[in-house]
């Protein structure tokens, strides 16, 4: 299996180390993985985007162009990727701050309120990571326990933050579940 | 009755205008702008003697003063 | 087995350096190979090295020319136009055979240009963008792990030849994150009777030099260049090929662009289109063999670049008239994607190989 | 339409800048057109735009510009002038355009006493490509490439570019300005109308070093990074004229 | 007609400049082409022009970017080193499209290398020394007559096609000494609408610039570019064939090397070797068609230089292994003689055309 | 053999130097090798030659060399001392290498107080090339780049390098010597000496620049030139120590 | 005919100067010249020479391998050149300064006292013009009155010198005609 | 006895020796030596005082003075 991911947002959002997360997970459950940002003028203060791939078979062109999920953190993400999703793929949509949905039927979309879980979880920085466990659930493509590791790994120095990201893992799945 | 008016679409919310304004009359909505930004705005335009500092602060020519 | 960890393309270069030895970095911001002078400069204090920000590109070159010049590992690196300016600092250090690393995460140019990916410096890393007859071993990796790999050989191979080593990618794989192994290498440092570091008790200075008045001996010198490059080529060229034996059309690309060639030729396969790829992996020295050999056996080559047509004209060079060498190319940073690619293996097919 | 006391300059064009919030190269760039309204010269009046956060500066001022190679405006203002002598010509750049690779084309560019005038943007930080060690970065300060702070033994003093620059002959006026705070920016325009004037008078080089924020890349908020220049950096880099042509005031 | 005068290679640039309307020179002293510089130092004061001594290479290239695009004919000059320390700044010429002329009498590389005659920057000058797919137009006479009259043509060139142009010689074209004819031109200057120098009532501004941020505007740029390339390669391609038609033999080579080889044809001649000559007067775009022409007729090529072997790639390419392709350099200033040239001849035909 | 009073420094290679008849290059060789000598590292010290007439300076100084590209010597310096910052290394340059194409290089190393001593042979002229303009050369003077005698106009006033590097805190000794007569001999090798020391001592940048002929191009005899440096070259740059160490004396 | 001449000497002998009057007075009489200096390190005070092809065709290398004459002010230069020049050649030789003469049997040897000719004339610095009588009366490369009219071109602003020269190049021709 | 030596091969007859000597005793000889210059040397080894300013002022490092 092989998934060809987009995470996109405003800089500041996070999609940056939730794609970073997602493929230290990937690489922990010994699968071929990439990450590369879109990088560029846009990045300051503008939008930002990466393309991830977790994928059983070596990878070729780590830019993806038609991905199998998209999460997108604000309109102008979901506007600009939107029409690039595969037919039958995933879009994940944060629904504290996108007001639209999706008109394509080809695709399955969650709308995950994102900023609101996270106030509710006490910490409003942790959005990104509610969407990313909406998009681990909904594409099973690491599962979470991994992504905890790549967190714990990833940020060896703060273990106290390990708990709330968790949290929000979970919550963010849970949307998909029910 | 000098004022001061806001092209609030180009304005970033920087907050330099607000620190300069004798009459402590130039503060941040509490809106977003189309670029997600909080813009400045007068809270009393009444007050205003029309120095300018306001505008010359704002690195983005946000602000005119109208006579 | 060393543990896999993830790193940008850029970082992994810094990292492999330090494993290969290298303690003096020399260089100058410019997007997108900063991370890799960043990571220099929080890395080298670290590891005992030094790290140091030059006033320019042009001060680098030279203070790597120094550096190299005392029997010491070095690195410097840059992108587009940054590498121009080294062009004549390069030139004296192959001139005056110092092993060195130049990185050169391209970008799309000419001029200011962009900062998106491109591969445009090709002619430039591999000709001689500098004055006088010269090489420069390129390599070309196309993964972080081979950014890893391929930046320990490079110091090898520049100790070995005395000569400089560029590595050649572009801002993507500079930009991508991927799993990466630190193998411990067997890197035994060269000793070096020819650096001048300080006679310390030699009856004979050593110089450092690529001055010769003298054409007749500046025509030695040239000579006695070509021939070790000419040993270079004989034993240093390297590729990858894939599904080429029976291949009608063979793509040849390298660094990123082999990434997304592959991914195409693999939807054109599983179209039953006979396609290969060879993949250079050392652009100087330009491996020729491989497409004399299929030069039998394909209907046609088909170059890919991130360029408008700079690779291309060595496969031309290498398949020397024998079958129709086809190019498609994107500059200013577009990235053609594998659909895209697919798209030209198709044309090309009917183009050129159909007959 | 109401007649006003305050508004955009005409030799800006009515553009959004792509600055950070509050980053003053916005102001800097403001009080620069000012003085070429003020002095009527737009028609007759050529930037040069650096490599840097300014790169686009030529997609702001109304009047015709070149893009330079990062370090070599004061050359290619030598260039233009010397071809178009009766205009008046400027250069924009930053701190590592200026100090560091273009430290060569700024010194001989002031020693033949070029009719040009530099705005010289110093925030102590190279902004455009995120954050690393300008050769004006202060002692101690933390940056992408001092990320133990600056060291004076290894990465040397900060250099004050203007001091420098005044030992040469043929620069005519040479001023460091802020535009921190009111009184700062008033000062800081009288700087760059002088520096305009003598060039128009036909004297030769003229700077004004303008302190300015970074405040991404210090990572401050813009009030606190205003806050920052006043504290840190106006004490290493004094206010004032260093050179001036007799019969300018100070 | 003009009256002849008798005058030195790198005089005769000079003066043929000024008669091309060009009154802004910049320039930094290098051997062998100093005397262009100090001529100009000479001579544009006195024509109301402008002569300045750069700080150095990276400065004169830079001023002439200035110059250059506020409408004006402006020169540099230097050698090999110098050159390359220029690339960085013709890459931006380039991109922006700025006419201009630069000069480069090459001489003995690499590194700091000698001051004795060169022709190894033939790379450097005609793929691109600097980042970014671009290309000089590079002009490679052979006489001072002919010095004179293609600097004259490079400014029109220039102008024509927005383009830098290159005038490629050798230190021994630069020192010597032959008789020259100005003949009046007819050049007239062309309007320059484009030209950042001053708005002087123009509505809009001019921008002088080679930045586009985005890729999609970047790639726009370089199809322009590569468009504008194509209608140069299709309109002045130059060179001159001697011999052509019945030659088994035929040799190339540009520039001094051209006069050898011209005389090495004639002692072949006259011992009846069919020996012909084809003298690329343009190196880019580079004279493809008489090789594919003559490809049918000829046995074998024998390129001729003052290298390790450049413009040999370019005659391959062009013969397209249609013929073998032989090649003889010398280096380091080392100049053959005729008859070694003959002999090259002679062991070519036999080895490789005799069959 | 006779004992001797005066003989060739150990540090100088037994050959024949190819300058010209007259020229102070060969004296200045001699009193940087006789320092050399005289501090006992020579078996630690790496020199740096220019571009210029002491191009061929590798084949003099009898210790590891290295021939630096046009200008760069510093730079090379700095890659020499960072590798190895338990030698002496020093750098041999000419007007032209130091103060026009070299300009950002020396600038640089002296603010970073770059542990090096720098040797600056200021001639006014372009020695090697044949006698071009150089960024010190004097105005009125004729060269041939300014067959017209140099004209501040176009051409700006001669730099005193000196004096714009005191500037610089990483700057630890800057002095100006010459060696056109036997007192003023005795003082160069004193400043030379010193600068060494100040490197060993591992204090910053130390330069000497030595006021220097150049009888061919200025188209004197050697006597000649000796007398024109003492008439017109001083006056415009005073001899004396512009920087020194706290401690070092005057 | 095709004469291929190299002239040298001590730097300031003047060989580049005679070089550059044959040339001209070729010109002058409508043949094809070139000349070219051999240029570089030796250029300070060592020796200096100079190639100079007077042709009725249009010239090839115009670097002198093969002279058909070689003027040798100096002991060096003819050490040098000797070997190099033609069966049947011409060399002029300055036998003020050099002592010896040639071996070869195949050329035709002048020995001119140049130097001893010029300090009778009153002017030390008319040796070369000495020599370039000999040559051209030796060779017939071209007739003295083109290289007197060359004279007078290019040091049209010291007409002065005109006749001492002219009677340099006289007294040089006349060593050839007795 | 102290006296200058001259390594006349290598003399470029500049004369700067010439002028320091305070007894005026460094002299240009009427000969050339090899490479076509008029060596320097002593007139007098008798009145030299050992000073080595001569061998100072040399370029050429042609003077040794010997004890
Ligand atoms: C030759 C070259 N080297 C490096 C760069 C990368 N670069 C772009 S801007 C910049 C420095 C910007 O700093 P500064 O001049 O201080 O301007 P700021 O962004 O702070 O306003 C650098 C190093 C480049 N574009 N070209
Ligand atoms: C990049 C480059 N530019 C120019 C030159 C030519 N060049 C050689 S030496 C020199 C200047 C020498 O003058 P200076 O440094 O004052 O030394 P001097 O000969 O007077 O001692 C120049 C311009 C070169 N070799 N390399
Ligand atoms: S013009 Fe003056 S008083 Fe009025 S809002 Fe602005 S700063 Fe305040
Ligand atoms: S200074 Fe300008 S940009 Fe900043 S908050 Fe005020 S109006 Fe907005
Ligand atoms: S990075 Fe810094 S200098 Fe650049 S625009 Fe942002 S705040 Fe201004
Ligand atoms: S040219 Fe001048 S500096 Fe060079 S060796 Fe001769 S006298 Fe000395
Ligand atoms: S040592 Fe002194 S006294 Fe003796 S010759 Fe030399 S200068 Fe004269
Ligand atoms: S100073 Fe030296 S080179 Fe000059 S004349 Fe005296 S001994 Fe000879
Ligand atoms: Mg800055
Ligand atoms: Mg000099």
């Amino acid at each position: 299996m092989t998934s060809e991911i987009i995470m996109a947002g405003f800089g500041g959002q996070g999609v940056m180390l939730i794609g970073q997360l997602l493929t230290y997970a990937g690489m922990l459950e010994n699968k071929q993985v990439s990450w590369i940002p879109s990088y560029g003028p846009e990045m300051r203060g503008g939008t930002a985007n990466c393309s991830v791939i977790v994928s059983d078979e070596p990878i070729g062109a780590p830019i993806v162009t038609e991905p199998t999920a998209l999460v997108a953190m604000n309109l102008p993400s979901l506007d600009k990727f939107e029409p690039m999703v595969q037919p039958g793929g995933v879009i994940i949509i944060n629904s504290s701050l996108i007001e639209r949905t999706v008109a394509r039927s080809d695709v399955k979309v969650y709308q995950i309120p994102a900023n609101d879980v996270a106030a509710e979880l006490g910490n409003s920085k942790v959005a990104n990571m509610v969407v990313l466990g909406a998009l681990i659930a909904a594409t099973g493509t690491v599962n979470s326990q991994s992504v905890n590791k790549a967190f714990a790994k990833m940020f060896a120095q703060k273990p106290d933050l390990l708990e709330i990201n968790e949290r929000a893992i979970e919550r963010g799945a849970s949307y998909i579940k029910c | 009755m000098p004022k001061p008016v806001f092209n609030e679409e180009r304005c970033k919310g920087c907050e330099l205008c607000t620190a300069v304004c004798p009459k402590k009359i130039v503060v941040i909505a509490n809106r977003f702008n189309s670029k997600g930004y909080k813009p400045a705005t007068c809270s009393d335009d009444a007050k205003c003697i029309g120095c300018a500092l306001c505008a010359k602060a704002c690195p983005d020519v946000v602000i005119e003063i109208h006579k | 087995m060393a543990e896999k960890i993830l790193m940008k393309g850029n970082e992994a270069i810094g990292e492999a350096a330090i494993v290969a030895g290298c303690r003096r970095y020399f260089g100058y911001p410019i997007t997108p190979q900063t991370e890799l002078t960043e990571y220099m400069a929080k890395r080298m204090p670290q590891v005992g090295g030094v790290f140091l920000q030059a006033e320019s590109e042009v001060a680098a070159i030279n203070m790597v020319y120094g550096a190299a010049g005392t029997g010491v590992r070095v690195m410097t690196s840059s992108s587009s136009p940054g590498i121009s300016l080294k062009q004549e600092g390069i030139s004296y250090i192959a001139g005056a055979e110092l092993p060195c690393v130049i990185v050169n995460i391209m970008r799309g140019g000419p001029g200011l240009g962009g900062i998106q990916p491109g591969q445009a410096d090709y002619f430039q890393a591999t000709k001689g963008g500098g004055h006088g007859d010269y090489r420069n071993i390129v390599l070309a990796p196309n993964s972080v792990q081979e950014i890893v790999d391929m930046t320990i050989q490079a110091f090898d191979l520049a100790d070995q030849y005395r000569n400089p080593v560029m590595l050649l990618g572009d801002g993507a794989l500079g930009q991508m994150m991927e799993p990466v192994e630190f193998k411990a290498t067997d890197t035994v440092p060269s000793i070096k009777a020819w650096a001048a570091n300080g006679m310390r008790g030699r009856t004979q200075p050593n110089i450092i030099n690529s001055l010769h008045l003298q054409p007749e001996k500046l025509e030695q010198h040239n000579i006695h260049l070509q021939q070790k490059y000419a040993a270079i080529q004989k034993n240093e060229t390297r590729w990858e090929e894939l599904y080429t034996e029976d291949a009608d059309l063979i793509l040849v690309a390298y660094g990123i662009t082999s990434r997304i060639a592959r991914s195409a030729m693999e939807k054109a396969r599983s179209e039953s289109y006979k396609v290969g790829l060879i993949r250079p992996q050392t652009l100087w020295p330009f491996p020729a063999a491989p497409f004399a050999k299929y030069a039998k056996t394909a209907k046609a080559f088909l170059a890919v670049e991130l360029s408008a047509g700079q690779m291309v004209e060595d496969v031309r060079l290498a398949v020397n008239g024998v079958r129709p060498v086809a190019f498609y190319g994107r500059t200013g940073g577009m990235i053609p994607s594998p659909k895209a690619v697919y798209e030209q293996i198709v044309k090309t097919l009917k183009e050129r190989g159909g007959n | 339409m109401a007649e006003k006391l305050f508004s955009r300059p005409q030799s800006l064009k009515d553009v959004a800048f792509h600055y950070c919030p509050g980053c003053h190269h916005g102001i800097i760039h403001r009080l620069v057109a000012e003085v070429i309204d003020e002095l009527d010269v737009r028609d007759k009046t050529i930037g040069v735009a650096p490599v840097g956060c300014s790169v686009l500066a030529y997609e702001y001022f109304n009047c015709d510009m070149f893009e330079a190679a990062h370090g070599r405006a004061p050359a290619v203002a030598t260039g233009i002038k010397r071809s178009q002598p009766d205009t008046v010509v400027f250069t924009y750049q930053g701190d590592g355009d200026l100090a560091a690779i273009g430290c060569a084309e700024i010194v001989h560019a002031a020693a033949r006493g070029e009719k040009i005038t530099t705005i010289f943007v110093n925030n102590a930080i190279y902004g455009m490509t995120g954050g690393q060690m300008a050769p004006t970065s202060l002692i101690e300060q933390v940056t992408n490439t001092s990320p133990y702070g600056r060291n004076a033994d290894s990465a040397g003093m900060p250099i004050r570019m203007s001091e420098m620059l005044a030992t040469l002959d043929g620069a005519s006026f040479i001023a460091r300005v802020a535009v921190n705070n009111p009184a700062n920016m008033a000062k800081a325009k009288a700087a760059i109308k002088k520096a305009f004037e003598i060039q128009i008078n036909g004297h030769g080089f003229s700077m004004v070093e303008i302190l300015s924020t970074c405040p991404t890349n210090w990572g401050m908020s813009p009030l606190e990074a205003a806050a920052w220049l006043e504290q840190k950096m106006i004490p290493y880099y004094p206010l004032g004229q260093f050179k001036a042509p007799e019969g300018v005031a100070k």
